[in-house]
């Protein structure tokens, strides 16, 4: 048996860790590191209906244990991502969650049309909380009533089940994830960024060219850990957690709160094998914490 | 391969006003391939700072597994790094990017490196591996001032060496420019690393002449995963876009729209 | 000329620098560490209605850069506060902000009527945004229109000036800031703590007895400067900008996101000199940026 | 008065499984006043972590104005404590709170001190200044297993000295309460730090001795101001509550709600 195997909506999680979507590109430099079918899932950069080049640099900044960014969403688009990305990723073991952004409905409705045929896409996720592009974006997260409309708008095209994506900059985080799941969501993942700025000190300008970008990295696990917590108690389908996971005790926190598996961000730019090291190191942590099967640890805080 | 190493520092030294140059070794220096490229350093083991720094490759010697950098500790991370001393270790990863292409200067051909600040080291392994090889190497080294000039010295010994400062504490007053227009143009390629505005200056320059541009851009991951680093290409380049980190960080001159 | 001296509606400052609301109780502790007169001013611990025990132990947890707390605004109440807490700040040449808190509006009324009389509070600082307590509190800070009828009922009754302060967890702060302005806030002061929640490693259980706590520290700073920024496009009132100070520089960049004081919380646990030190290193730091006084700083950040 | 003091390591020593014996010199220890005290010690001047951890002073040297803490070096802040070599600085604040009363006991009287783990620190100095003022000591230390004991002989050369482990791999099997149903009840006071468990069971042991019991809890500022420490004390207290930090962290039996 395997001690770590997850199964979530068109998903055979070897492991519940998967890189999270726009920190590991589509895999091929990574997969230079190390071999890929080793990880539970990857989920791919955001892809949109046409090439994006993104928004002018930086496009990065450091903060008190985070970073913010606002790349943008560059990506080689829908036509890119299906004849480049994803046949190169086929030689791996390894299923594929395809995160797809938009402007409009309409945009994310193609892209999920044709993304979700590729054979490796087992899933999609709907990004509804990007905080860096002008249009669309967050503006489908913050709104339950429009979340729910895409969603269902996504649902009715996907070939493979819809993930959504949270956004954290909400009043009540709640409220959307259970219009999500009204509108047909098979899972939600969350946290998206926080919406942040970091000033440069000399001379008051931001430091992102952009102004404003997203807030990730470990600065942000107390947020993310309240809000799957929150939404474990409000929706009955799975969560894939993330925010500031950079230790296999991280994850640990995010199944205790209510995740089924776990995404690694902003850790992979500083540990370039947070992802293997942490699947290696999660039997040994079952074992310590006398669990014998990691499922057991899921929601594990609501069950005190 | 790029590797993530557990090096060990041999000495730290300031060398020059918040100027250090630290010896690490370690497998990563068995690693590298030419000079300009550059490792990531992860300064701490704490959360804070959080991302690794960029910093060239300064010097290679890889009979003793040997490498050194040079970089000046102004912000938090570096700060941090410049506390090490002999014995700590260091989380680096590399060697990354594509360094100065060695090959293209011939022995017997002189070529003028241009650096200008913190873009000054890589110039330095890049002469010693152009000089042995014999090609003549012009040294054109831009400052702020007097007291954060550094390895003039190491520099001179390997060839020519012209200092430039802006407040005119020490050489040439004023930039790389200035002292580029009393250099006998009659050489065959330059290579240059520094801030943006001497880069292009420099480009400007020599627009019939052969160069390589070291750049320098915020990164995130280091590898060419997350798009931090990219830059826009011109209109004579095959592709939409480089990243620095992984593309770059030395490009031809005249691929990067400056 | 004193370069740092800052005018706000009802405070005379002789430099933006005071310690949070919380994180300075009624000050008597930092009194014996040095001279408040020294401060800008004091933003005294939460006075509600009736003395508060609070939430049970443990109240506090780190986090990467952060902390959670859960205090639950313990406090001796109104008639302690007036006669036991305030008399003995007089002895000092500094303003006091009274941090104003309630279940109900009539709580908030009714404390702020009292209050305000005292001789040595100059400005309240309606709590409408703390995440701690059952009742009230953060309720009020997101809904705008209940946001602008409380600060009404208080302004009607407050013998001072009124400043709102405004919580992190909304998707639309400038709402909130907009909604108290158009309530007759002649100030607002933000950000209070982002909801957050650690776990045990080991248990899964929250660290916190309450269960979730206020995020704090320079882990929040992004986006405290985030809507700071946003707020003083939106309004016209000032702010006192808060969120993650514990440097100089931090004070440079509230300013120069269009705070127009400062206020200093968590810091002052990690360095309990930390607002004379900031205080003292304000000129030099002026002269480092080229400005002759502090006020030219105000808002930078807009002006590019 | 309570000072910030860039304290200065002398020595950092590993005395045990995971546990630490640091030797600081400076100035705040001439402003200690009695064993129990504590310092709030800044680990790193990163913000990661963040707050400061505070540690029982173990023992005073005042002509050396040396001061020695023991701790474990379990979660991230302690760590990185336990990295520091000697020569070093550490940023410490203190002395914080009220210590045990040595003076409630009078030469000739014998007097039990129980210590649990990391709670066993301070029961150190105050046996120091007990025993020297001709009261006799009795030591009953409790541990979890043989590889964490730690201090034995240093308590032993200041009068008889019982271990406890757990595990039963050291001394009495069982807990410290084990020990004590051995000993001799006729103490006149007895002193105790350790886990809230073992605090509850001494005290419920000796309804009718006098005792002194010093409490852990989380801190945030550690002098009284932010309200993080609190606790509730019985109906025979005079207060409504305490803070275990600027009121504590000893406190007489029967004041704070086990
Ligand atoms: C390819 C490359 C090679 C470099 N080689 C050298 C070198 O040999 N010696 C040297 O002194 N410096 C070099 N730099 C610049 C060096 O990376 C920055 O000075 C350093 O990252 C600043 O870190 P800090 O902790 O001092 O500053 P902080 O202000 O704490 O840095 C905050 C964040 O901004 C980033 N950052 C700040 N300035 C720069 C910059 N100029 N370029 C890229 N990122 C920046 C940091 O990496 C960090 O993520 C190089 C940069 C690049 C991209
Ligand atoms: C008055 C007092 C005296 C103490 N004396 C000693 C001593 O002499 N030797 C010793 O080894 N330990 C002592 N402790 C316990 C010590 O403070 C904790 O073990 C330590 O703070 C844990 O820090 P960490 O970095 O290892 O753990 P982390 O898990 O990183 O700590 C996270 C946060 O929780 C707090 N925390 C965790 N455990 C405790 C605890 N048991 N009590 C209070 N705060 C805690 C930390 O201070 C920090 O803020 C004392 C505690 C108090 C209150
Ligand atoms: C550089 C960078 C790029 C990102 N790009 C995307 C993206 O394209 N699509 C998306 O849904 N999320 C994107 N994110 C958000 C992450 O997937 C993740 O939700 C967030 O960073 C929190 O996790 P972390 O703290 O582990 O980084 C990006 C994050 C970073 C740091
Ligand atoms: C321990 C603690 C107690 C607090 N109590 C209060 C309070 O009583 N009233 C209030 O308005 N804010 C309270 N706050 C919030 C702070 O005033 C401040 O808004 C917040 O901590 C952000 O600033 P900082 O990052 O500098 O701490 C408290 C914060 C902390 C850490
Ligand atoms: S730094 Fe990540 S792509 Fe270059
Ligand atoms: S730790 Fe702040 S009051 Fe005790």
């Amino acid at each position: 048996m395997n001690r770590l195997a997850i199964e979530l909506p068109g998903l055979q999680l070897k492991n519940p860790i998967m890189p999270a979507s726009g920190c590991f590109g589509f895999g091929k430099e990574y997969g230079r590191l190390y071999d890929l079918s080793k990880l539970g899932a990857i989920m791919i950069k955001a892809t949109t209906l046409e090439t994006r080049f993104g928004n002018p640099t930086p496009r990065v900044a450091e903060t008190p244990a985070g970073m913010l960014n606002a790349i943008g969403l560059q990506n080689p688009g829908l036509t890119g991502v299906m004849e480049n990305e994803l046949p190169w990723l086929e030689q791996f073991d390894v299923p594929i969650i395809a995160n797809v952004a938009g402007t409009e409905t309409e945009d994310y409705v193609e892209v999920a049309k044709v993304i979700s045929t590729a054979p490796n896409v087992h899933a999609l996720e709907l990004n509804i909380s990007c905080p860096n592009v002008k249009a669309g974006g967050i503006t489908f997260g913050t709104d339950p009533e429009i979340a729910k409309e895409l969603t269902s708008a996504v649902k009715a095209v996907s070939k493979v089940p819809v993930y959504v994506k949270l956004s954290p900059n909400v009043t009540n985080v709640t409220e959307i994830a259970k219009a999500v799941e009204a509108g047909g969501a098979d899972g939600i993942t969350m946290i998206n960024t926080l919406v942040g700025m970091r000033l440069d000190e000399k001379t008051g300008r931001p430091v992102i060219a952009n102004g404003t970008g997203g807030l990730s990295g470990p600065a942000v696990k107390p947020v993310a850990i309240r809000m799957v917590y929150e939404v474990y108690k409000a929706v009955n389908i799975p969560i894939i957690g993330m925010g500031g996971v950079s230790e296999v005790t991280d994850v640990i926190d995010f199944l205790s709160a209510g995740a089924s598996a776990v995404a690694v961000g902003t850790a992979n730019f500083v540990n370039p094998f947070v992802c293997p090291t942490i699947i290696d190191q999660l039997p040994a942590k079952l074992d310590e914490l006398g669990v014998n099967h990691i499922s057991e640890l899921i929601g594990r805080s609501h069950r005190l | 391969m790029i590797l993530q190493d557990r090096m060990v520092v041999q000495s730290q030294q300031q060398i020059a006003q918040d100027i250090f140059e630290m010896k690490l070794t370690g497998n990563l220096v068995g690693e590298i391939t030419s000079p300009g490229q550059f490792v990531h350093i992860r300064v701490a083991d704490s959360f804070e700072p959080l991302l690794r720094r960029p910093i060239s490759i300064a010097a290679i010697d890889q009979a003793a597994k040997e490498m050194t950098i040079i970089y000046r500790a102004e912000g938090r991370g570096t700060k941090v790094l410049s506390e090490k001393r002999s014995g700590d270790t260091v989380d680096v990863l590399g060697p990354l990017g594509n360094g100065f292409p060695v090959d293209e200067a011939m022995p017997g051909e002189t070529v003028v490196l241009v650096g200008g600040g913190i873009g000054v080291p890589p110039l330095y392994e890049l002469s010693k591996q152009l000089t042995a090889k014999g090609v003549t190497c012009i040294h054109v080294l831009g400052f702020q001032t007097e007291t954060v000039v550094f390895y003039e010295e190491q520099f001179m010994q390997l060839g020519e060496t012209y200092i430039a400062t802006v407040d005119s504490t020490r050489g040439t007053a004023g930039f790389v420019t200035d002292v580029l227009q009393t250099v006998d143009a009659n050489f065959s390629m330059y290579f240059s690393c520094g801030p943006m505005l001497m880069l292009q200056a420099v480009q400007q320059m020599y627009p019939n002449k052969k160069g390589y541009l070291s750049f320098e851009e915020r990164m995130g991951c280091g590898i060419g995963a997350c798009f931090a680093c990219v830059c826009q290409t011109t209109e004579n380049s095959s592709k939409d876009y480089v990243k620095v980190c992984s593309d770059g960080p030395v490009f031809p001159a005249g691929v990067v729209a400056l």
